[in-house]
């Protein structure tokens, strides 16, 4: 059943896409997407998944296991970073490690996005207020990332200029940065709107709803180009790194099932909350703790969470972890 | 008078440019979207969707009299965080 | 009432996109939309508004109301900038009162949308023409900008570039800008494709009408950005010029709406008329000001339009305008 | 006859926006869309025309015509470089000869769309495996080209950096340059997903399939403004070339209005494949050219396929040929 | 031989590109989006969706012979419109 | 020490940069997106989309000993293909 669902994640468009852009890099077309043209459609991504999350969570409430859940997968951006520090302080100096930690910590959007289109394609439904748990997982991790630095870190030299980790700057810095912020903001509009206006709901449904799986497709194609151009750095990396970014988020899906056990979510979000605890940053936290712990090595954070995490996630983790959850959920029975 | 290059990670472009300020330099120039290759490593346009941008080249001209201050502000930015500062020797058209 | 519009008018897409934007000037976000994709979303929806203006055009043809409606808006935007000027004279030298004044009589096609879609999302109908107006307002006001330099400022120093002042270039500017040729060429290929060829016709429209509404409110999220980097340079503008920014507004949408009035245009072609009086420039004209009045400073009549202007008619001048032509249009009853 | 169709292809968006962008360059006006957006066209074209037909690919399979018309495809791909260069040797040098004749042996994606497009406003049906006729179209002209350059230069310069002519740098250069990749990979992910993800297919559509003709025209408007900027180049190139521009398109049309005829292609299928033959490169061949035939100075094979072969094709030589297949072709009676 | 770093607003680059050649200059090259701070204020490119465009940086390497017509050309247009134009010496690698 | 410039077409980037590692420079930048003129004609950014690309500017600070290997290496690229490089004076801030 396992080999089933794999396949069946595979053969969708978005994956494909994946793949073809590691196919260019790897047999050496010179196909890119040249900048700035990927941010648009992440800045996009975050838009139309803020939005129609908020939509949804205006029709869902607060009420029943919204609460819980949120803040089950609070919890769990704060305690991932802390056992991966741990696992990390084994090879990697604080720096590194306290940097890697808070990366998977964190969560990836598109890895969600992909889980939503995986369910979609499955006709298993979810809710909208997982959404904004993942809104509220991206910042946590940062903290605690900077925390481990503070905390265990040698003695800094004194960084040039203040702002460096000032603690203004690092709230800043994780709650304000430009993610997050396009994610909660668009989210609450879609509450706001959905609330007070749904006329003009339903105009934004073309742009935000029916043209995301296309580009969605179409931004994975660059994430594939930029996934492989990481592999020479992951060689360099070494096993540890390597082995880490499989085992860690295959650990977090099985804390993250039980934890969705015990809340009794449907399957649907079930597999979200799942993908939310096994899926490592690397759009908010890199540029985060690049800003605020420069000591740490990017190529090491950024090749294990673009590099592994996150095709193992798309590939097979998605799948993998929807067997799991159907194991392990009562409602799937 | 004299011209300044920096080149330097956006990151701490910000930073650079209240040094330049503060250092009374009469005006400054700056492209990004700078790549390249230093001691910390190489620097592409790819993870450039993530906010984390690539580098940035910036030209100081100014009289010979600045430079110290513009040293003292800016040394310690590039000896931290890695970029390069050259100065050479250029006159009004 | 005017509450219950403003509110209804605050809570769409488009305005919350806006504030978002401002928001993330304010609180310090790193939120940007990296140049050249701001172009793209303006270059779209010139496109895409002349496109299905000229579609419309050619149903409604020119007759009945709709010549004596442009003919009146061309009228309003070589008046606007006359008497602008003379009120800016009060504070202003002659080169930055012209261009100051060129800005508030040509008109924001932005703000002109957003107007559309407020019509839209209350179901109040109006026509197509309103956009060759729209189109037909761009251009004047930017010679009248120049003819004010040429007679009323100070003999001039010599442009080193004979280019500047030559009357060739200046209309060139004036009419053939990118924004105005756009906004022109896309009305009458709408025209000419409706009726010619009205099955190609149909298959533009989920990229010019579908995608509308979408692409508006990203690209107002731009604009709440760059409206919010203007609010420092107002400070040092000084109060006249904000004073100016809102009243100068005002009044020329009462004078709008009175014409209306007298032309006896519908509840929806009228707002359309009053909102088109009462809105500044900050595309066409900015960039014709800089290449043809390099003397004035932009820092002023961009932020006045941008920064002010803009902001108020989107927010609260949009529905204030409503209330003002349901008062005074008898068809409002 | 052929003056209506003429008209009829005229008056659609992609051509009418083409003319615009003409005009714009003509008149003066400073209309650009600025890099890299039309990249971002370019590579939404490629993607969405591959993707769309592999899906039909998959529905008609490999039987019936679908072999023997892309052998017939690719042979012409070889056949004509040879005599256009035997042509083109009459004015030119090895060097430029050759990579004329590789760029009118290759096709035209943008042309093979429009067609396309005007094949469905004429409600004439055509199958998606021609598109897989484009794909395998693109590469053997190149290596055409660089052959006659191997056998019939002069004695080369020795090149600085071996790779120039490598055999493997030049497959390559023919078989995976990011044009011919994405084309050839979108289309293979188009047979994978609708074999095995018939669902996740379908959500592709609004962007693929709705949003393709607006995204046209779009790019139309660009390439408008980027061939007629090629005009001055032309002038220089000569009446030899620009006749060459024109005939040689014409010259191709014929003989594969014949083939279609013998393959007894349907009218659709059969203008597909004169468009094909009749089409010359300006993405892949050029690229591929200049890296490998720098000694070719690049305004020329640039400036008569975009400047004049492709103006000529989609303005009055789609109808043409139209009007040729319907006389030629049993079928269109 | 001399190098050339001239730069001024993308709005009179047209401008400055036809005083170049008619100095007779063997080439030049030209980065734009450039953004500064110079003594009429700072440049950004938020307003680039208008078409008002950043600054441009142009390089020329040439003669010193030339230095006087480019001088003669350029130098009114950076006094009327702003821009800064600056020569250094280079030599051929 | 010695700061070299490299204007060459996007094309050659890759072998002027295996050039430039292969001298020993201490590293290098790079800002793409140069257009120009020189013995060649005209280069704009209008071919963008289908690949062709534009130009690119290299800057490299290093000790003049590189100079002659760097030179070995850059100047029949650049011979063969076009493009120019010069050299001048720089000094660390
Ligand atoms: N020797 C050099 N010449 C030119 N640019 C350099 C040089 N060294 C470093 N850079 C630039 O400065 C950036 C930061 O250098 P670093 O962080 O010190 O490795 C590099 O990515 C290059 O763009
Ligand atoms: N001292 C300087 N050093 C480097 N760039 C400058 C300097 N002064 C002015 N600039 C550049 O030239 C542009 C135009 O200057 P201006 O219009 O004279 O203020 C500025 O926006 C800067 O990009
Ligand atoms: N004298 C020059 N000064 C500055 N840039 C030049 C000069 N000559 C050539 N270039 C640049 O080098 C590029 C390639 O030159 P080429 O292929 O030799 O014509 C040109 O497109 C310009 O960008
Ligand atoms: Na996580
Ligand atoms: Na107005
Ligand atoms: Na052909």
């Amino acid at each position: 059943m396992e080999t089933s669902l794999v396949l069946q994640n595979l053969l969708t468009p978005p994956v494909l896409f994946f793949f073809l852009g590691v196919i260019a890099v790897v047999v050496g077309s010179d196909l890119e997407i040249p900048a700035p043209l990927p941010k648009l459609f992440s800045l996009y991504l975050l838009l139309a998944i803020g939005f129609k999350g908020g939509l949804e969570l205006a029709h869902s409430g607060l009420g029943g296991q919204v609460l819980p859940t949120i803040a089950a997968a609070v919890a769990m951006s704060l305690a991932v970073p802390l056992y991966s520090f741990l696992a990390l302080k084994l090879k990697f100096d604080s720096f590194n490690a306290a940097a890697i930690a808070a990366t998977y910590g964190s969560i990836s959007a598109v890895t969600f996005i992909t889980a939503q289109s995986f369910l979609e394609t499955q006709k298993i439904t979810y809710d909208g207020f997982m959404v904004a748990a993942l809104a509220l997982m991206e910042s946590p991790a940062i903290i605690v990332g900077l925390l481990l630095v503070k905390l265990a870190a040698p003695q800094q030299q004194q960084r040039p200029d203040a702002k460096g980790m000032r603690w203004g700057s690092v709230l800043n810095e994780a709650f304000l940065n430009s993610s997050v912020f396009l994610l909660v903001g668009s989210l609450v509009i879609g509450v706001l709107v959905s609330a007070y206006s749904p006329a003009s709901a339903e105009k934004m449904l073309p742009f935000t709803d029916k043209l995301f799986y296309g580009a969605l497709s179409f931004f994975l194609l660059d994430m594939g180009i930029v996934a492989a151009q990481r592999l020479n750095d992951l060689r360099r990396a070494g096993t540890f790194l390597i082995a880490f970014s499989v085992l860690m988020p295959l650990f977090n899906a099985v804390v993250g099932a039980l934890i969705a056990r015990g809340l009794q979510l449907s399957p649907g979000n079930g597999l979200l909350f799942v993908v939310l605890c096994a899926s490592a940053s690397y759009i908010a936290v890199p540029a985060a703790m690049r800003m605020t712990v420069p000591e740490a090595n990017p190529s090491l954070y950024i090749s294990s969470a673009l590099g592994v995490t996150f095709p193992f996630n798309i590939i097979v983790g998605i799948p993998l972890y929807m067997a799991l959850v159907n194991k392990l959920l009562p409602a799937a029975g | 008078m004299k011209r300044v290059d920096l080149i330097l990670s956006e990151r701490e472009l910000d930073s650079v440019i209240k040094a330049i300020d503060a250092a009374g330099a009469p005006g400054y120039s700056v492209m990004k979207h700078v790549t390249g290759k230093g001691p910390h490593g190489s620097v592409s346009e790819a993870m450039d969707f993530s906010g984390l941008g690539a580098n940035a080249h910036v030209i100081i001209f100014c009289e010979a009299s600045i430079l110290a201050k513009l040293r003292e502000g800016i040394q310690p930015l590039l000896d931290y965080y890695g970029g390069v500062a050259y100065v050479s020797e250029a006159e009004p058209l």
